[in-house]
Formats: structure tokens, C-alpha cells, sequence
């Protein structure tokens, strides 16, 4: 089957196409969301040596998941970007970092909430934790980049370049860090240790991972949409929108 | 000869670097202030740190290869923002990316030149600065055997974003941010050394890694550089 | 024979100039006109390969080339705004550098030949700081001598230089073409060149 | 009116504050990504120190205070460059200088703007970067209080060196170098303050040093800034 | 009346110029010219008091300013080759800010049609960034018009101006001198002003 990628790569076709996939997606998350909100609260058992306060997992462990894994899909975009020259790889670039740094900055508040109770701290320079935060300032580099550059076609393949150096980067910071930890002492509370984690709890994780990933795709579609619209605003296709011509 | 491609080269790798080398190393003898300035700046930071916490020999000790280490880390980040802007500012930048030497080849010479200035300084001056902090011989060998695998990787992660942020609004602190959580790796394996071996364990891991790091530096970062360089130039 | 095909600029929002097609045969020079901001500068950073021209081909003896391509970076020698040289450095230092980075290989008395040639001889051993604006274009002019491209690409290229420095440019140019070269040039002046070689091209 | 010496002024120099202030912050605003490169700095610099160092505990709260109070100065002179550097580059210093108003005065607004902008961005983060380096409740706000009388006393002398090394070759550097040395009693008293609390002792003795020393910057640090300014220009 | 008795200029080791004195009346405009580098700049700060002449004295009405004087700077306007305008201000906001840095209180609509006096209306609410070089320029010329002092000092001031900007240039210092304020200005190019009112300094 011969699908004509240069077709759907053009902004003027996705715009509509993002915006179909986007309300899907929205749906999807929603519903997923109730799911899992439903077995993480309701049905999963209080736990017998952290009480309720466990019950973070279930945002704190998506969120983490997705920070990495949007970097990922960030550095996919940004080679093709750099690689095919193509214009909506780099905006769908763009569109993820700030989702992904929201998403680092949610995994960093609700484990920082999480210490308190368990570990009688806000903060400990864990690896996990250490490693997040570095992230996050990744991501923000990225966007400050951005920010940073008036031309847009010039500050898309800038940021294309850093998101690829940092991708190499990122595992590597990921296990030095780790290792650094585990060189000057044990981990203060090792989480690999406790009992293993009951199914339900895993269920419930896992339907909220996948609620947070669709959110996620959601938020990002639409924003692509937005940047399009606004960098396309000269372009014929952009006036002749409904939503353009009524304003 | 069908060279059609932007990246296809003529070869001279070896003279563009040379040419960059010395035409760097040239215009840095002849401003020498500046040499010493960058040594009295990590001369300086390394001396603010007992000031600013604590005369305590064994305290300082323990964060001796730390400081150092950060100290080394501002120094490089300090002299950045200048490796690329002053050639962009005088039309030079033009002038190699129009060469038909490779770029990332000429980038390379100047990243050399760039640590010789002032990576080096500081891998030389490093052992007087450990002993302020009480730290004892072999200590000292392995925080210089360290820096002079790190140091390099300083600047070649550093050549990157001095490119990315060339010409860009708010240059110097968006600098900094981009290139310092790439420091992290370096910074950990270094300081982890001098940490490990005071703790009576072996260094070579650490080393090793720093050595491998060094290695795919040189291999990557001369590209994203030039890559980035020429993207500014756009 | 260079070529341009439906080039178009954009900076920012605004389309500075488009559908922009023209040809420079060997032995010719295209002086290209506009008032300021009308994209000239654009244009011919565009020509020497250094942006990308937000649309359009531009072509080569018939091949296509994209920025920093090989085969035009063989081919051409551009002269920008700025001077490409460092205060630190001699006159003679500077050209020489210049020199060896377009892949030239002058002997210092070929240097030194070149910076007589237009009249900075006495000037060599001094840092290039205390030149003036006149006399660094001037080591820019011995630079385009010494390197041998075919294709000059030359933004304002009269700027700063007096009536004599102007005379040089123009016997320079002259003679470029007439051993079968091409120059595109930006300039508010005309250029004192056999008439028959230069061909026009205005942005307004 | 026999205004015939340089010195001598007109009046105004409330307007000349208040319009220095107003337009500074009006340019910050807009470039609002510098800002929070700002901030993202003096976080990342706080980040690196337990990761060169230790991510122990104890350690980490007895350097805390000197990290904290040593990033802040590094976020302050990273920024002082562009204190009047643009400025100059686009020709508002002189206008400024040949205003019928005071130049101290606009010096003072500028300064006042350049503390609002990176001083006290760092003051109010302060408490997080402490809680991650696990100092108290009474250590932190000894630390913030500390910050705030102490960071304007960066901005004050760092004005001084910032038009001190204006055009002249290897500025940052330089600047940092000059402006070092002047900072550290700043850092002793701001640091020994938040060392006194903890060990249990009064601090009131350390703030009103930093206290009385801003005074007496703001009294005279807009002078010098201003005559520094001068000389700049000739 | 501006004078000038035995002013020398040196840059590094290099004398400029030397016993150069001169007079400058109400109602009068200096024309200043000669080559590139021979110290138009130089001189023409030196007057504005914004650095120190390496001998002579400067007097305005009779009495010996020094750099930075109080009368001086309430007496001069400075055009410079920079324009001080802020790349993240708009127009109007250059504008109200440079007068009120003058020392001069225009109300919004007096900016606005000072800006339209220039033809920059419509322009008024972009940030300075995005206009070219000329039109930067012209809101130096604004900044005259507002700020109302006796004696303007002008580097270059055609520079980057197209036809219709040296009209409004000559229309403005025409206006000002007939007031009877004094001018000084550098310049390669003649500029079209009532003769009778030029008085003209050499420095070649
Ligand atoms: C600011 C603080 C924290 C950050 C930045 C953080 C970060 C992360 C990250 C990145 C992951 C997923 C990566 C991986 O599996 O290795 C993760 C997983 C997890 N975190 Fe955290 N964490 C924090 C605090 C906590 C706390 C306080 C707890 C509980 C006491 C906790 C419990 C967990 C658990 C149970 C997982 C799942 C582990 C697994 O994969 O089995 N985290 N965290
Ligand atoms: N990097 C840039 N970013 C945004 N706009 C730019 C940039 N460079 C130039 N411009 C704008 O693009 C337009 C064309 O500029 P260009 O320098 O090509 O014109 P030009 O014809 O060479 O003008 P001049 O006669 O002044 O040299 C101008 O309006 C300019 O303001
Ligand atoms: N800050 C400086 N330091 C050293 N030399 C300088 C400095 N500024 C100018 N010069 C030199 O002083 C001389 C006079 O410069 P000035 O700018 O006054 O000349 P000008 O007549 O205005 O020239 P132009 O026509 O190019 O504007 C020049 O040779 C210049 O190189
Ligand atoms: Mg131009
Ligand atoms: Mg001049």
C-alpha cells in the first residue's frame, strides 16, 4: 500500500487531520482517565506501609514515563526535521516540548509530594529524581531556544540540533547519575525492594499511563494546529478557513 | 567529481584544523591579558568557596573536588560566548563556512585552540588550587587526570551552543543553560574520581568513562558545531 | 554560467522579492540594484550559498546547488559587509590567512606582491586596528585577487573606498571578466567596467 | 543659575529614577525568555553542586548557605555585561549621559531595574533551592532576608564594573574580575549569617553589616557607576 | 554662539587636527567636512561635550564649558551615528521615551504627530526592531523636532536617508536655524539649506 507521506506532510492537509485526531484522542483520555482514576482510587486496596498517600502513583509514574518518552519522540522529529528539511516535523518538534516539560515538572511535584510522607523530605538527590530534573532543564532549554531565535525557520532547525545532542545526552546523564548516587551510598529507600506491586495497581498504572500518553498526543496536535495556523498565516489555504474568515 | 552535496568535502581536513589552531592560538597571544584573566577568575572562584562556607580542613576536603570542578566548569562556560561571536562579528565565520575545507574540521581547530586557552590553564593551575582545599597527592594526580579528560569535553560540548546561541537575543545566560546540563556526565564522572579514590576505590571506571566521553565528543561534536554554525549564518 | 530560478526571500513575514529568475554568463557581471532593504544582501548570500532562498533553484554550469555545496564553494569568492579580518593580526597576516582558508597557497613574496598592488605595501606589518575602513577594503581587494574564483559575489563593494581604491576595483573586475569570470555585485554606484560585460538587475 | 561644572545638576532626579526604571523593565518584559533564563541559571548552577559534591544530607546542609549565597553571585556578574553594553551599542548611553538630568540618577533606575530583574527572581527561589539542600524553616528565612538586602548590593558595585569595562577588550572576564573581589564581603556576611542560625547563634550582627553596606552602595555606587560612564564615552 | 579657540584631537599617537578655532552664530549651520578618519566625529563629540578635547577651549555664550556641562546638555542636541533606539519599544515608544530623556514633556498626541511629520503614522506601533535603516533615522529626525534645543549636532545625518528624508531633513534645520538656533554638522553630502546660512570647516 503506497501511502503518500509528502501528502499528509504538507501543513495544509494535517491542519484538518490534526484536528480530527486531536478531539479523538482528547476522547480517549477522558475516558481513560475515569478508568483509571476509578481503579486507583476506588478499587485498589490502601496500602499496608504507606497508607493512601501511594495512591500519587498513579499520576507520578505516568508523568515520569511520559517525560522521558516525549523527549524521544521530540529527537524523532527533529531528525527528520534536519534530515528531510520538512517543515511540520519541526513543528510537531516544537509542539511537544513544552508537554513534555509539564510533564517533567508534574513527575518532579507529585514525587516531591510523595517524599514528604514516605521519606519525611521534599527533595533527596536520588538518581530518579536528580535525573528528572535535569530533563526539565532540558526541555526548558529547548524552549528558551526557541524563544530566543525571530526567525522561525532558522530557530526550528537550531532547536532540531540541540534536542538530537540532548538525546544523546539524555542516557548518558540518566546513568551517571544513577551511578554517582550509588557510589557515595545506598539508595535511601529502594524502591525495587518493597513487595511486588500488586496486579491491580499495575492495571491502574498502566490505564493511566495510556491516558496521560493520549492526553498528551491531544495537547500536542492542537498546538501544532495553532502553530501552523500562525506560521501559515500568509498562506492562501489559511484565509479560506472558516474560523479565519469570520473574524 | 560530482561533489553535489553540502556535505561533501574536498578532504584538507588536517590543514583546516591546523590553519584554525594556529590563526586561534595567534590572535590569543597577542591579547594575553586575556589568558590571565581566565586564570584569576577560577583562581578567584575557588577561593570564594571557603570564604562562603567554611575554613573546616575536612569539610573542605570533601568539597574540594567539587568546587574544582565547578570552578572549571564557569571558567569554560564564561569564555564561550566569545568563540564563535567575534568571528561571526568581523565576517570571518562567512569566510570559513565558505572554505573548501570541511567546517567541522576548521570548527575543530578552533574548539583545540579554544581549550588550550583555556581548559589547559586551569588543568595546570588545578594543583595548587587542590592543595588550598587539603587535598593530598594522589588525590591530586587524579583531579588533573580528570580535568585534562573533561576539560576537552567542555569545550567541544561547549562549541555546540556557543553556535546555537549566535546572534541570539540574551546570549550569554541562554548560553549557560543550554550547554550546562550537558555538563552533568562530566562533572559526576570527574568529581567522582577524585571522591572515589579519597575513598579508597578505583578510578579507572571513572576515568575510562571520561576517556569515552572525550571520544564521542570528538567524533560528534565538531558536526553539530559546524552544523550550528551554519544554520546561524543563515 | 550561473542561474537562478523563480528565487524568492522572506524575512519574517514579508516577502522581500519573488519569482526572481535570471543567468550571468562567463565574462559577465550582474550589478544588482534597489533601494535599502530591498533584499540585495539577502539575495546575494543566497548566490554564495549561505542561506537557504525560501524558494527557487539556482544552478551552477546546469547543476543544482543547495548552501554550502562543494562545488560552490570552489567557485566562489564573496566579499560582505564586513572585512573578515582580525585587529590582532598584521596586514600581512590577515591576507595570508584569508588566503590559505579559500585553499590559495601564496609564497609571502606573492602576499606581499598583492598588498603593493593596492597600494598598502608600507602598511603590511601593522595590526589591522589601526586601518581604516578604506584601507581594510583594500586588503578585502588583494584577497579577491590572490584567491582565483570564478565567481565574485560582492556587496557594496565601492563602499568606503576613495576615488583611487574605486579605480582599482574596477580594473580588478575588468580584468576578472575578461578572462571569462563572473561577478554578481550590489551597489548604489555605478561601476567604471566595459559596459558591454555587465548586465542589470533591479529589485524595486 | 551659573551651572558651569560637570557635577552640577538639574534637578529631576526622581524623573530620571523613575524613567530609567520604567524603561528598563518595560525592555525586560518584553523579552521575557531572558528572565527566565535567569532564574533557570541560578537553578541549574544550585543543581550542580550535590551532584559534583555529595547527595548527603548533612554535607549538603552545612554547604548549602554558600552554594546558595556563590550561585547568586555567579547569576548576578553573568548578567552585568549587558548592564550598559546595549546601550551603548545603540546609542542610548549617550544620550542618557547628555541628558539635563542627573546621570547618576538614571544610573540608579538602571541599577534598580537590573536588581528587579535578576536579583530578586533569585531571592524568591532561593527557598526551594534550600529546602533541596535541606536547610530549615529559621535558615531559610535568614538565607532570603539575607539575599535581599545582599543582592542589591551585587547590582550596586557590579554597575561600577559593568561601566568600567564597557568596549574594552575581554569584558566579561574582566568585569568578573574586577568585581569579584568587592563581592566577598557580601558573601561572607550573607553566608556567616545563615552558618550564625544554625549554629544557634544571633545573626543580627551579620545583616546589619549587609545592611549598612547597602547603604552605603546605594549611596555611592550610582556615583561611581556614572563617572565610570563618563570616561566610557570620551 | 558656540566657539572652539586651539582645539586639538589625538587618537592614540596620531594627531588629528590641531589649533583648529572657530565660530559658530545663531541662525548659523557649520558644515564640517573631509576625508574618512580625519576626526569629523571626533570634533563633533568633543562639541557635544561628550569627551574631552586634547587642548583648546570650547565656549557656549561666551563661557568655557567642559564635558557634560549643565548648559551644554541643556543646550545640545546629538544625533549620533546611533539612532538609541530600543529594538523591543515600538516607534511611539522611542519616541515619548528619548523626549522625556531630553528633558522635554510632549503628550501623546504631540508624539504621534511628530512621528506623522516624518511619515512614520503608520508605522508608529511596530517595534523599532522591524523598521529599516532609514526609517530609524527619521525618528532621530522626530526627536529634533521635539525636543527643542538651540543647538543641533549632526553626524552624518543623510546616512541611510533616502530623497524624500533629506527633503524633510533641510525643511527642519531650514526651520530651526531661521529660529535662530545654531547646527553643526558632518557631512559628505551638500546639504540642500539656504546658503547665506552655511558656514563651512575643512578638517583635510
Ligand atoms: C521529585 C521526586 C521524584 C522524581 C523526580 C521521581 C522520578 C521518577 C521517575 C523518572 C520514574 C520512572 C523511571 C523509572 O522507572 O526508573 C519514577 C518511578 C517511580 N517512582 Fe518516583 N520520583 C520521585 C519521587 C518518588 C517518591 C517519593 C516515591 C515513593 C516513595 C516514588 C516512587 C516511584 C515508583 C514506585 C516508581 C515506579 C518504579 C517502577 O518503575 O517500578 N518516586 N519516579
Ligand atoms: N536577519 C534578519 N532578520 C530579519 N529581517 C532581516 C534580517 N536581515 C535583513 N532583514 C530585513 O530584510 C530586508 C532586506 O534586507 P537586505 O539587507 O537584504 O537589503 P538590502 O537590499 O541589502 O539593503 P541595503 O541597501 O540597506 O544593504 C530588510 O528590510 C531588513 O530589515
Ligand atoms: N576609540 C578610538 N580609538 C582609537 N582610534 C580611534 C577611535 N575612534 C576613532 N579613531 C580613529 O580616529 C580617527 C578619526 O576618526 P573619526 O571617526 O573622528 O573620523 P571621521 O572624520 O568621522 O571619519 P568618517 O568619515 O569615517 O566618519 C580615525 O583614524 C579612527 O580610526
Ligand atoms: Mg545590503
Ligand atoms: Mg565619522
Amino acid at each position: 500500500m503506497a501511502i503518500n507521506w509528502y501528502h499528509y506532510a504538507s501543513p495544509a492537509t494535517f491542519h484538518p487531520l490534526a484536528g480530527r485526531l486531536a478531539a479523538a484522542f482528547a476522547w480517549l483520555a477522558a475516558a481513560l482517565t475515569a478508568a483509571g482514576l476509578w481503579i486507583g482510587f476506588v478499587v485498589a486496596p490502601t496500602d499496608a506501609t504507606q497508607g493512601e498517600a501511594y495512591r500519587i502513583i498513579f499520576i507520578h509514574v505516568p508523568t515520569a514515563w511520559m517525560a522521558m518518552f516525549i523527549y524521544l519522540v521530540m529527537a524523532f522529529w527533529s531528525a527528520l526535521a534536519l534530515g528531510f528539511n520538512t517543515r511540520l516535523s519541526a513543528m510537531m518538534a516544537q509542539s511537544l516540548a513544552p508537554t513534555g516539560a509539564l510533564m517533567a515538572l508534574l513527575a518532579l511535584w507529585t514525587g516531591a509530594f510523595w517524599g514528604r510522607p514516605t521519606w519525611g523530605t521534599y527533595w533527596a538527590w536520588d538518581a530518579r529524581m536528580t535525573s528528572t530534573l535535569i530533563l526539565l532543564f532540558l526541555y526548558l532549554g529547548v524552549i528558551a531556544l526557541r524563544n530566543a531565535i525571530d526567525d522561525p525557520r532558522r530557530a526550528d532547525k537550531a532547536c532540531a540540533v540541540l534536542t538530537l545532542v540532548g538525546a544523546v545526552n539524555v542516557p548518558i546523564i540518566y546513568f551517571s547519575v544513577r551511578w554517582w548516587n550509588t557510589l557515595h551510598q545506598g539508595a535511601s529507600v529502594s524502591l525495587t525492594s518493597a513487595p511486588k506491586m500488586a496486579t491491580i495497581m499495575l492495571t491502574g498504572m498502566l490505564v493511566m499511563t495510556f491516558a496521560c500518553w493520549f492526553w498528551c498526543i491531544a495537547v500536542a496536535l492542537w498546538r501544532v494546529q495553532a502553530i501552523i495556523l500562525e506560521r501559515e498565516r500568509g498562506a492562501g489555504w489559511v484565509a479560506a478557513l472558516p474560523a479565519v474568515r469570520e473574524t | 567529481m560530482g561533489a553535489r552535496d553540502s556535505d561533501d568535502h574536498d578532504g584538507g581536513g588536517t590543514d583546516a584544523f591546523a590553519w584554525a589552531l594556529r590563526r586561534d592560538l595567534a590572535i590569543a597571544l597577542r591579547t594575553r591579558s586575556e589568558l590571565a584573566v581566565q586564570l584569576l577568575f577560577y583562581a578567584i572562584v575557588v577561593t570564594l568557596f571557603p570564604l562562603a562556607t567554611t575554613p573546616e580542613r575536612n569539610l573542605l576536603s570533601t568539597m574540594g573536588p567539587g568546587v574544582l570542578w565547578v570552578a572549571a566548569l564557569l571558567a569554560a562556560l564564561l569564555s564561550l560566548p566569545r568563540m564563535f561571536a567575534l568571528d561571526q562579528a568581523d565576517g570571518s565565520l562567512e569566510q570559513m563556512a565558505l572554505s573548501p575545507w570541511p567546517l567541522p574540521a576548521i570548527v575543530s581547530g578552533k574548539i583545540a585552540a579554544h581549550w588550550l586557552v583555556t581548559g589547559l590553564p586551569v588543568v595546570l593551575l588545578s594543583p595548587i588550587a587542590a592543595l588550598q582545599y587539603g587535598l593530598d597527592g594522589t588525590a591530586i594526580a587524579v583531579l588533573v587526570a580528570g580535568l585534562a579528560l573533561g576539560t576537552p569535553v567542555l569545550s567541544l560540548i561547549g562549541a555546540i551552543g556557543a553556535a546555537l546561541t549566535l546572534g541570539v537575543r540574551g546570549g550569554g545566560s541562554l548560553l549557560a543553560l543550554l550547554v550546562l546540563p550537558l555538563y552533568v556526565p562530566v562533572l559526576i564522572f570527574g568529581a567522582g574520581a577524585v571522591d572515589a579514590v579519597r575513598g579508597g576505590l578505583a578510578v579507572d571506571a571513572n576515568l575510562s568513562l571520561l576517556g569515552a566521553g572525550l571520544i564521542v565528543a570528538a567524533l560528534g561534536a565538531p558536526f553539530a558545531a559546524a552544523a550550528a554554525v551554519r544554520i546561524a549564518l543563515d | 554560467m550561473l542561474e537562478a530560478q523563480d528565487l524568492a526571500a522572506r524575512r519574517g513575514t514579508s516577502q522581500l522579492y519573488e519569482g526572481l529568475s535570471f543567468s550571468v554568463r562567463d565574462g559577465v557581471a550582474l550589478v544588482v540594484t534597489g533601494a535599502n532593504g530591498r533584499g540585495k544582501t539577502t539575495l546575494l548570500r543566497a548566490l554564495a550559498g549561505l542561506s537557504e532562498p525560501a524558494a527557487g533553484t539556482i544552478r551552477l554550469d546546469g547543476e543544482a546547488v543547495r548552501p554550502f555545496a562543494a562545488i560552490l564553494r570552489r567557485a566562489v569568492a564573496f566579499a560582505g559587509h564586513a572585512a573578515a579580518l582580525k585587529d590582532e593580526l598584521t596586514a600581512r597576516e590577515n591576507l595570508a590567512s584569508l588566503a590559505a582558508l579559500a585553499g590559495a597557497d601564496p609564497s609571502p613574496a606573492d602576499i606581499d606582491a598583492a598588498l603593493d598592488r593596492v597600494a598598502l605595501g608600507p602598511k603590511r606589518s601593522l595590526p589591522a586596528r589601526v586601518l581604516y575602513q578604506g584601507q581594510r577594503r583594500r586588503i578585502g581587494l588583494a584577497r579577491l585577487a590572490l584567491v582565483r574564483r570564478r565567481l565574485w559575489i560582492l556587496d557594496e563593494p565601492v563602499t568606503a573606498l576613495d576615488a583611487e581604491g574605486t579605480a582599482l576595483l574596477a580594473g580588478m573586475l575588468d580584468a576578472h571578466l575578461a578572462g571569462g569570470g563572473m561577478a554578481v555585485a550590489a551597489t548604489h554606484a555605478p561601476l567604471a567596467v566595459d559596459r558591454s560585460r555587465i548586465a542589470s538587475l533591479s529589485l524595486d
